[in-house]
């Protein structure tokens, strides 16, 4: 083969990756790791932990220098990389850590440049300033093309009405991204609403896991947004079906990272578990389960590393978006249930870590629109 | 006659057990799943004097009916084993975490019923027997326990560290494994009635647990703890030979034949709990598992429910055998190993995909869908853990000994 | 518990069970099962094989003593139990040695005496005659309840045009009853259509499996059935489901049969096979899979003891056959390709029985119709 | 930088073995599948000795590309063995069977090419070379190998029986796996060029099978067979240390990384070969797999076909992955078994898969579905069983030798 300007299959990282990677995971194993227990039975970030996260500087980065950022733009591979390391150490923490930066990123998808200096300039902060995305409701057979939600348009306004769920960092968040069903149009739109609009009201809630993830409802009962406020088209004109896949490219980063994780804990454990005189791992059963979390494991990265490149090279990426969901949410849980399988009775006790991804990585098969890469 | 129907004299059991889960465990569920760490929840007191009093009666699963059962070439019998399944599966429907703590029915109790002397069954029978078989070094290795129990004049004393002993802490006594000569092996092993309040049984902690939360799980030492001689469960003597050791150890894990089942019972309660529940919630947004079209012609949601049914109902109806033999006399190692090994994974999957397919819903604290999913992970370990089962099944598939298959 | 006359939960045979498993298997093992691999070369089974069939009396014991039968009459367990200990000596044969009776039985639910006279006396013999129903149609997406070949009713008769398809024994067929949608009618309709009638053509296919069973394509230009050849109902109303239900139980007690074989074939192998200096059984990925094999097996079993007692007590039986159909399809196959699996590269081979069951029980997802129990 | 798109210099090659595949393998797949045992199929022929031709000019999988490969930081290279793969991938997209029956590419080329010198490279890799490894005795322990090799003179003796020889009937030769010394293990193991026709050599059946049935598999004994001494590929000497000897019988191993990616490509092609055909014919029907909606929003059988395409991309990417990394000179044992791993079971779900929801289309030999899901079976069996890559895997990852883990 000749050399050629044309890309070759690589699953190098370039160098600056190499060096934001080795920083991210340093981070998530000094830093957050040690906080993630805590975090989970408090159900909340501990005190000063984001500010801390915003010295990485995720945010920043993607904002553009004109507005107080680096300028790097929006780049779903580096951001899926980021999200890998960041959830090893925490998966709560690390879905908080992205979810401005999922906001950030739609604003840089969909928003003017009026909208980009209005919603972004904030967000370029050295401290950290939560906004988030609002898409989910609360039935069991939500499809985020079918919306509840509605907008509907009066004069140089739009009124909100509906109720939102899982809505991350919502009790944080200075902007919300709101989608809703427009009447009167066939795609849904994005709606920017500032914390603490009118007929805006939370409701907390908790959930099996992600705890810290502040995951909460939000109704909208009349809220009215200027319509400057709808991201109507920027770079690209608004496409739901693009945010949600960078959702899910997200979410799914987060499931590798934890997955290694589960990975990375085992594999000492059951080298030193002595049970009928030997290692447990000496057991074809027990050596398979860790053979097979490391297998589906690397599938699962593949898949990601895969949808994340073809975002980030201006590719078509639904596909490969859907089906890195679909292979994650089943492998990540089989994962996580193994995990805590591996420890026995010790794996379903809060002393180890692995009874927390168990219920972290439920996550994965029904969670959309956080954490956007 | 092949007939896998339950009889309506046991249906009205089964219903009464239902109507605890669903009238008293069901409303107080998730409010102890938050409090965790409780002295027995007041609900569950007036409830176990009731169930004990329909133990005693023999409406419930008396030690007495079980005997009766023993005996060969009656007939068939429907008795306590299939009795106690039913209403097992019920209760845990209802919550399993909550029907682990009702206090007067313990895990150790069937450990007495199964090889007790009479005497022993009528005196402990009135205690709320806690077991303790697990060693903090030896998992699922039952045969590797290092607790000691000494005879000293008319007294063994029992030193030694126990964990996972469900209901431990709020139990009346608790049965303990205890070896009298680590050098002899398997047969040495015996299992001993220490009631609570022994000098020298110290309750050390109760595990944070991610499910049954409301359930104690004690961690507890003995110290020189002292109990009277006629406490141990069985002879003391330690056979001799290879096959009456081999026996004597049996013996002691004759009683997973009756507790594998029970336990497999939980998880096809959890898992219903959590299957009826996803419909209901299916059924609010009109996807209606009506069994009108092939598999393959339904929606992925019907077919992901007419699995989880059809694999709820592989784990019922093996349950269901182990306990229909036991009931009969018929050797039932092997088959409670399959229904336990079947029902827990089962009962693990059906309750995590409930929690996927409901969505937030599912993942909410609002149902207890989330809670199932946690619930059942622990059925899946206790008591012998999938992998344990599935030796137990190769065994006796194989013809192999433990040496042999590892 | 008190004596009742309820019947208990009981899985023991009743004594005429117990006898009639007896002979099957006897006859499964020594007259079938050195048959099967040759059947399965030759897509046809051994000459005389049938009438060795006919001598167990299977057709003959449903029907009517009047008829020249037993008149044991509609027996759905005992068929079932039937079916699974004739599938231990071979699947396809012993679904052949049922097909029959499959239309026997449909006769004695759906067809009126006169039917059952003209239909079920020519049956009634010492030797195997063979009668079949046809049912399924060569599309993917096939559902009995929605069949393209028609019946139009023209005075009184009806004309039937379409094409089914795996109609087992079409060629040897003296009667085949045609399910066909009627014109005009809600339901679909039976038809009792004899071989050798004008616009009836047969044309043999083969499959990947069940290869002796005769499973042919039929087509049908303009066949002319008489009104009174229309099985409209008899003891119960003409009832497709519950047809469908029947033969599914039938398939899957011989997927029942058929994965006991399995089971039992593999137990020496694996005890007997050295590798890395002991038996392969002693490894816990080869000993697993053998107990999951058993496992599966007898939830297998269970569902479809279930279901055929319910039908032999007038019980609804629909979800039972449904969920046993579900269960048996991914087990049974599991167990298939396990079986080769343990036997490694031997197992592919024809040496072995092992490749011809992994084939044969493919079949249980996908058949329909044959050997209505 | 990280991208999984593959290059479009590579794509021409990949279509052109399409092309292959599409035109020459599947009009005549099911013909040969019929016929089973019969000469290298005329059609073949030709096909042979052009991929013989482009192999020399460096079309296709050329040795010396291979080397270069080899040495690092060069950059990034996307080499001989992702090439491999992807038109592996192509041919048993159109029959596996056949691209096996291709003269001139045998599995013993790729050992000759991995392990033999310059010398054996040239004159041996214009024979279509057999690989022959197991016995009848010995399935996947490879270790176990009976037959042996006697330095007599100027020439090697050897004497044994081989089964499962692919191509060891059609072949211009075989390289046998064969022992110098018993009692020395894994490290006397050595393999040998056995060209056909040399006296001694005997192939004493071809294999009855369930798939592959165009591509011959040999059952081959060696009686006194004498070959030239420089025959044998790699050292005759045997190592002397434990740590040389594990050293000597990995070189015969590292076959493996070669070849197990190549196998895990035919499975990919494989299956997706059944994938593609159920999509058709499923979209005749309506049924459009289009990932329109999530999944449990979908139809049952739109949410088969995701499940399948996610496995089966997951072993896709995992296969490239380890051609990669031999392509970049990067140690791939671990990656070549996960890959194998992963697309065995794979291709053997979903071709089984697809049969079963094509329904009668599917099991009938009208179409290729039936064909595939047989054929698949053997890929998760053969160059190492689904159990053997997990032994491998999990001895890596959790440092293990095998005799801690057996």
């Amino acid at each position: 083969m000749t050399e050629s300007t044309e890309p070759l299959f690589d699953l190098s990282l370039t160098e600056e990756q190499r060096i934001t990677r080795e920083s991210m995971r340093r981070f998530a194993e000094s830093e957050i790791r040690p906080l993630s227990r805590k975090a989970d039975e408090a159900a909340a970030a501990p005190a000063g932990f984001y500010d801390q996260v915003a010295e990485l500087g995720l945010s920043l980065l993607a904002i553009p220098e004109a507005l107080g950022g680096a300028g790097v733009g929006h780049k779903p591979l580096s951001n899926a990389l980021s999200a890998e390391d960041l959830a090893y150490g925490d998966m709560s923490l690390a879905l908080g850590a992205l979810t401005p930066l999922g906001f950030i990123n739609a604003v840089l998808d969909f928003g003017s440049e009026a909208q980009q200096e209005r919603f972004l300039t904030p967000l370029a902060d050295e401290k950290f300033v939560a906004a988030t995305i609002a898409l989910m409701e609360s039935r069991a057979t939500f499809e985020p093309s079918e919306l509840q939600t509605t907008a509907r348009k009066d004069g140089s306004r739009y009124v909100l009405n509906g109720e939102k769920s899982m809505v991350a960092l919502a009790d944080s968040a200075q902007f919300m991204l709101v989608i809703a069903q427009v009447e009167g149009e066939a795609q849904p739109g994005a709606f920017v609403v500032s914390a603490g609009a009118e007929g805006l009201s939370l409701q907390s809630e908790n959930y099996m896991g992600l705890r810290p993830l502040s995951l909460q409802r939000l109704k909208l009962q009349n809220v009215v947004v200027a319509e400057s406020d709808r991201l109507a088209g920027g770079a690209l004109p608004f496409n739901l079906q693009r945010l949600v896949d960078l959702s899910i490219i997200g979410l799914c980063a987060t499931a590798v990272g934890c997955s290694q994780a589960v990975l990375d804990y085992v594999i000492p454990y059951v080298n030193e578990r002595i049970a009928f005189g030997e290692p447990i791992s000496n057991r074809q059963s027990v050596a398979f389960m860790v053979a097979n979390i490391a297998i589906e494991l690397d599938a699962m990265r593949l898949l990601v590393y895969r949808a994340a490149s073809r975002a980030e090279q201006g590719l078509d990426f639904h596909e490969q978006a859907y089906l890195c969901r679909v292979l994650c949410a089943e492998r990540a849980m089989e994962i996580g249930t193994n995990g805590v399988q591996l420890l026995g009775g010790h794996g379903f006790t809060r002393e180890h870590p692995v009874e927390m991804w168990y219920r972290n990585l439920r996550s994965v098969g029904l969670l959309m629109g956080v954490a956007a890469v | 006659m092949i007939n896998l129907e339950i009889p309506k004299k046991l249906q009205q059991a089964q219903q009464m057990a239902h109507q605890v889960g669903s009238g008293v465990f069901r409303p107080i569920a998730r409010k102890y799943d938050t409090i965790e760490h409780c002295p027995t929840p007041q609900e569950l007191v007036q409830l176990g004097m009731m169930m004990k009093a329909m133990r005693q009666q023999g409406g419930g699963g008396n030690s007495e009916k079980g005997e009766k059962a023993e005996k060969k070439n009656e007939g068939v019998r429907n008795g306590t084993n299939l009795m106690g399944i039913l209403s097992t599966t019920e209760l845990a429907w209802g919550c399993c975490g909550l029907m682990l703590s009702v206090p007067g029915v313990g895990l150790g109790n069937a450990a007495i019923d199964a090889v007790g002397t009479s005497e022993q069954k009528v005196k402990f029978g009135k205690l709320y027997c806690a077991m303790a078989i697990t060693e903090p070094g030896c998992g699922s290795d039952s045969a590797a326990v290092q607790t000691t129990a000494r005879l000293d004049g008319d007294e063994w004393v029992l030193n030694g560290e126990k964990i996972f002993a469900t209901a431990g802490d709020r139990g009346d006594a608790v049965v303990v494994w205890a070896t009298l000569d680590k050098s002899l092996g398997k047969a040495a092993i015996k299992s001993f009635v220490v009631e609570k309040g022994t000098p020298g049984m110290e309750v050390v902690r109760c595990e944070d647990k991610m499910g049954l939360r409301v359930s104690d799980t004690a961690a507890i030492r003995f110290s020189d703890c002292r109990i009277p001689k006629s406490n141990i469960l069985g002879s003391p003597d330690i056979a001799t030979d290879a096959e009456a050791r081999k026996k004597a150890f049996g013996g002691v894990m004759q009683t997973f034949d009756n507790t594998r089942p029970m336990v497999a019972a939980m998880a096809l309660g959890v898992a219903r709990g959590a299957l009826e529940i996803t419909r209901e919630l299916l059924e609010k947004e009109g996807v209606k598992a009506d069994y009108a079209k092939s598999l393959y012609n339904s929606s992925a949601l019907q077919a992901e429910i007419y699995r989880m049914e059809a694999n709820l109902e592989g784990a019922r109806l093996l349950t269901l055998k182990a306990a229909w033999m036991a009931d009969n006399g018929q050797p039932n190692s092997k088959e409670a190993s399959m229904c336990k090994a079947k029902a827990g994974r089962v009962g693990n999957d059906i309750t995590l995909k409930c929690v996927e397919i409901c969505g937030s819903l599912g993942y909410s604290e609002q149902y207890l869908l989330e809670k199932f999913a946690r619930d059942s992970k622990i059925i899946d370990i206790f008591e012998g853990t999938q992998q344990i089962q599935q030796l137990i099944v190769a065994r006796h598939l194989l013809g192999k000994s433990s040496s042999e298959l590892k």
